[in-house]
């Protein structure tokens, strides 16, 4: 947990309004966890005012080179224009200096290894989900399912496939893979193999199907949430979500970013979760 | 040549001290943008501030608003996170032996939703030991009088004080709103209660609509509006308090840089609060510190009381 | 698909109609900003516009405030001009005459020292051809009560307003001054008064100081914060104003963009008003009209009537 | 005059802190007069929120070129990074999409040819000069002295002699050309020829100082002053001056940005104009 002040290594456009994005990160190979993010201070003036939340896709180094340069540690975040963060982000340069706060929160657990592991990606949802694909191959099987509206929203599904993870692709418009939505895949699978553990992070209608599915089949279930962030560090209680047994006159708050954003299931308080969709896409 | 090397290298006495609690430097953290300070540990060596203030606190625990609390504006934020916080005893046993670590003195932030509230508040924390002084945030609605904002009327205002400043010895810092015609009516009242120093301001009274869903941003509709959209607001209102009493002053209002601050300290605040340029910057005190010093040095001020008040016309 | 087609294709119904004053469209600029319309001449098309609003006027000549006059801040800036002005003699024998040419209704901006000089400008201007209504100003020091901002009490604003209607036939809106501590107190006195529409919000109260020479940016000291900065508190005061009073509701304060101006018409304003954007892009407001345009087409929206005060909970 | 939403065709740093911007502007060779200036608008967002003025230095224009490009249009403006605008226009690119407003205000009048013309310009002041001795040259006998703190404040004084101008430099530190201040230099050429016409751009302590001497020698003077302005077209009034004849009882205030920013010395009130050194270096 540190604020580098560091730069950026590349940024390139990975598919329509999707962008990689590579920034030097010293200590993060050691530090950083799957399901953990970064809060990203997009100008070095107030306007964005505040910092932007981005999972961690990937931790890398890249070999001294012969121009005798050192060794870097860096990160990799995939993120999407959306609105006036991410739009000044997508011109941002080799080079350019930044500050990145990380790595922070609570990521995944990954739990019992005989388990048969299914990762379940909503568009960029998928970008947490990486990372702990790399963790997981290493003793479990692990499937991916992976679902947007269009093939524009499928990013990075060939990395998994590396990584020897099987893939599953359904698209809303059917332009890639099959056609409806990923929740559908996942009910068939847990309906052939109820004992697997899910990990899922997507926009919150997704999440909440998912929930359901998973508590039908009473399938272990962790998710990573999305909230309005202004801190990231437990300190300003603005990314709260409504923690299990939450009553208006027994409040149980859990904080995104220190206690989660990844959550298990029985954490939380599914009654009222589909609030979080409210996540505001800010005034400006 | 000598002389100026002289000056240039000798460090400014940057220590102030506000209702007989001494500081280090003029720079803490407003309540409820640094948690309970151990948040920001691993950024910042707490050592090196002013003061520490800290969130909130009721004698219950309070849960706060639905969400979303918080909404990103031009150059500010609007929050609405509604006082969450744990409630005395939780402080008292999780938050405080954290806080009696640091060396720097603890300013506790509290309020109520009655005169009695408060007053309870601040009777158990008058004895608690490593609570350097209170301050006491009265922008919160009265729930017997209707609701009124206990800090937009005079006479509220200074009928909560008093009967506070019968039950604590301590430091008494009163927090004012700015949601008001005239701040120097309530700055006055507060003064006359016997409060030991004004702390200003809070935020400004706002609100976002997001024109898709024609929602208001914010759950609560309305929050309150912070960060540097709002500091020439805060300069005035400071300004003008420090004009009707002769309490000290304690600047508050989208600092995030030295020229901020000393913007307030010019006017004549005696100590300064820095609040969501805690979000944006993490280390934003400690660059706020450091600039006041070297600001200090450069311009050849030996110690930075000097420059408290000094503002020419 | 025939149908969407068809929504899509339909230009949407922009007219409002506030105080009997018949609008093109909701945007017009704010008093102050847009001098008397001709210095904006060759970059917009004053015709496109749903009003013209002219710089405040007083009955003689006003001087204004010494220089500087003006300071920018975080997304926003800081004036005091100091109202000056030409004068009802000048602004009939010079300014007029290129309104009147003008498709689009003239709504004139004025103000006075004391009550007397408020109801002499309005009863000149009360039958003079060509301008369509009167946009009070009543953020004025009333130089015969010690100074006390009309617009800051409600008795003093009910009085000077009820004066005013008495020598007026015309649209007469009144402009409130945001720094008070109950806006719907002041909206219901002019309504009370006659008032047939609210305009707001005028500029908050601030204050900006030049570190290295220790002065205030501003010669007057104090100044008027206006721009993007502010349209968080603005956006709240009309949505508290617009559900005190039956009266319309013209916002300002911070628009520059479409939806700026949406988040006033969904809490509830008729018509809004675009300030400082006029400075930083001469354009803004017909950039702001397309928008509102485009924003009704996507969202099928036929008359944007349907837009105002549709807020949800 | 008209809003341009037009592109950086070059960004160079001449010395240490100016830069020579090139902007693409159709119109201005026919529209632009010596004198006159723009209003920049240096970012998309509101912060910095104003546009910021600055004369121009010189209308051109690109012949039509191989690759089948167009003729060009363009100004050039000369700016000192003093601030959070100009730090961010440093920065800014060939290609980089802006907003110019222009050309504004009055600018000088050339007077009786017949006249010897001496231009004044401290540090970045010589700006609206050049354009000012292009026309002049073609009639009159024209001397610039340039005045600076440093040799690095000396700028694109041999542009001027390349027009035939004879220049003469001085600094205050002695590191190019005489060492003293431009108004010494100024002082000695009017003992000599006190009837020419004076322009002057620069400092107010400097321009304060060239109107006292020009008065001494009731030699005729134009000047041209920076005033802090909002809109630039006469809206705001931000920007006044004190005009000749000017009192508390009976005011008369100029416009900077329309009935300036050049005025004839005889328009303003010199008793207080030292108070327009006061243009504030903005809150941010
Ligand atoms: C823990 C976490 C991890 C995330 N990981 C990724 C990722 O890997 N890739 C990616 O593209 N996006 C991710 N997001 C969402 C990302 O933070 C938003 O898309 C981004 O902040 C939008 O910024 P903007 O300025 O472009 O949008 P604006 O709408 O202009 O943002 C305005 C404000 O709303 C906030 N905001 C807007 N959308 C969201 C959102 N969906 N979630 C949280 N805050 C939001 C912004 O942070 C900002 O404070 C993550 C969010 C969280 C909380
Ligand atoms: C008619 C005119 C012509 C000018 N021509 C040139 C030129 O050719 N080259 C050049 O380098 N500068 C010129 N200036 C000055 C130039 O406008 C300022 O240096 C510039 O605005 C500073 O912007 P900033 O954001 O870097 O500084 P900041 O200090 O951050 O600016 C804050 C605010 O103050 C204003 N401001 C600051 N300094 C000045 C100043 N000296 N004059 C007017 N406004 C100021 C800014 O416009 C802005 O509104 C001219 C000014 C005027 C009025
Ligand atoms: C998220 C948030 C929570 C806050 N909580 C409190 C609080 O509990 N008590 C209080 O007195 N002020 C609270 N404030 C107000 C700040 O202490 C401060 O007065 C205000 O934010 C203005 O300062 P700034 O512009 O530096 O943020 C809060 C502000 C924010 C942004
Ligand atoms: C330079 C300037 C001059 C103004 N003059 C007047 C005026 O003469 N009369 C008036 O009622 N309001 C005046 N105003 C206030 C504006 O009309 C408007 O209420 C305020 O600026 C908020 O809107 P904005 O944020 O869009 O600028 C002035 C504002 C500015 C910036
Ligand atoms: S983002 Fe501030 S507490 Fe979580
Ligand atoms: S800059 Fe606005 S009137 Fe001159």
């Amino acid at each position: 947990m540190k604020n580098h002040k560091t730069i950026i290594l590349s940024n390139q456009e990975i598919a329509p309004g999707y962008y990689r994005m590579r920034i030097l990160a010293p200590e993060y190979q050691q530090l950083a966890t799957p399901g953990q993010f970064v809060m990203f201070r997009v100008q070095h003036t107030f306007l964005p005012l505040l910092r932007r939340p981005f999972g961690i896709f990937r931790v890398g180094f890249m070999p001294a080179d012969c121009d005798a340069m050192p060794e870097k540690e860096f990160i990799e975040i995939i993120y999407k224009v959306v609105g006036s963060g991410t739009e000044i982000m997508q011109e941002l340069h080799q080079g350019d200096r930044i500050e990145l706060l990380g790595p922070l929160g609570r990521g995944f657990e990954t739990g019992d290894p005989a388990e048969e592991k299914i990762l379940v990606g909503g568009g960029i949802g998928l970008v947490p989900l990486y990372m702990l694909a790399e963790k997981l191959v290493q003793t479990s099987k692990v499937r991916l399912l992976m679902g947007g509206r269009t093939r524009d929203d499928i990013i990075t599904v060939t990395e998994f496939e590396r990584l020897g993870v099987e893939t599953y692709v359904s698209t809303e418009d059917g332009s890639l893979g099959e056609q409806g939505l990923v929740t559908s895949v996942l009910e068939q699978k847990l309906a052939a193999q109820p004992k697997a553990a899910v990990f899922a992070c997507g926009p919150m209608p997704m999440i909440d199907a998912v929930q359901k599915i998973c508590a039908g089949y009473s399938t272990s279930l962790q998710v990573s949430l999305e909230a309005l962030m202004a801190c990231g560090v437990g300190a300003c209680l603005g990314c709260v979500v409504k923690g299990a047994g939450h009553s208006d006159a027994e409040p149980r708050y859990l904080c995104s970013c220190k206690q989660g954003p990844v959550f298990r299931a029985e954490q939380l308080d599914w009654s009222r979760l589909e609030q979080q969709d409210s996540v505001c896409g800010g005034c400006d | 040549m000598a002389e100026q090397t002289e000056v240039v290298s000798k460090r400014p006495q940057m220590a102030v001290e506000i209702a007989g609690i001494k500081l280090k430097n003029p720079v803490m953290p407003a309540s409820g943008t640094f948690g309970y300070g151990e948040e920001y540990a691993p950024y910042l060596d707490l050592n090196q501030l002013g003061a520490i203030v800290t969130k909130g606190l009721s004698l219950k625990p309070k849960a706060g608003n639905n969400t979303p609390r918080i909404c990103e504006t031009v150059s500010g934020m609007l929050n609405a996170i509604g006082l969450q916080n744990v409630g005395i005893d939780a402080f008292i046993a999780d938050k405080m032996p954290f806080l009696q670590q640091i060396d720097a003195p603890v300013i506790v932030n509290f309020f109520g939703n009655t005169q009695e509230e408060y007053a309870e508040v601040a009777a158990r924390l008058d004895d608690l030991p490593g609570v350097a002084g209170l301050e006491m945030n009265i922008s919160c609605p009265n729930v017997k009088q209707g609701g009124i904002v206990f800090g937009t009327e005079a006479r509220a205002a200074q009928d909560v004080v008093s009967l506070v400043r019968k039950r604590t010895d301590k430091p008494l810092i009163v927090k004012l709103s700015p949601n008001v015609t005239d701040i120097r009516v309530l700055a006055r009242a507060v003064e006359d209660a016997g409060a030991d120093a004004i702390s200003l301001i809070n935020t400004l009274t706002g609100m976002a609509v997001d024109v898709k869903t024609r929602k208001p941003r914010l759950a609560n509709t309305i929050g309150g509006l912070s960060g540097p959209a709002i500091r020439p607001v805060a300069v005035r209102l400071v300004h003008q308090v420090v004009q009707a009493v002769k309490l000290p002053v304690i600047g508050i209002g989208g600092i995030a840089r030295a020229i901020d601050a000393l913007e307030f300290l010019i006017v004549g605040a005696t100590a300064v609060q820095v609040g969501t340029a805690n979000f944006v910057d993490p280390n934003a005190m400690q660059t706020v510190i450091d600039g006041l010093e070297e600001f200090c040095q450069n311009e050849g001020i030996a110690d930075i009381n000097e420059l408290i008040g000094s503002l020419k016309q």
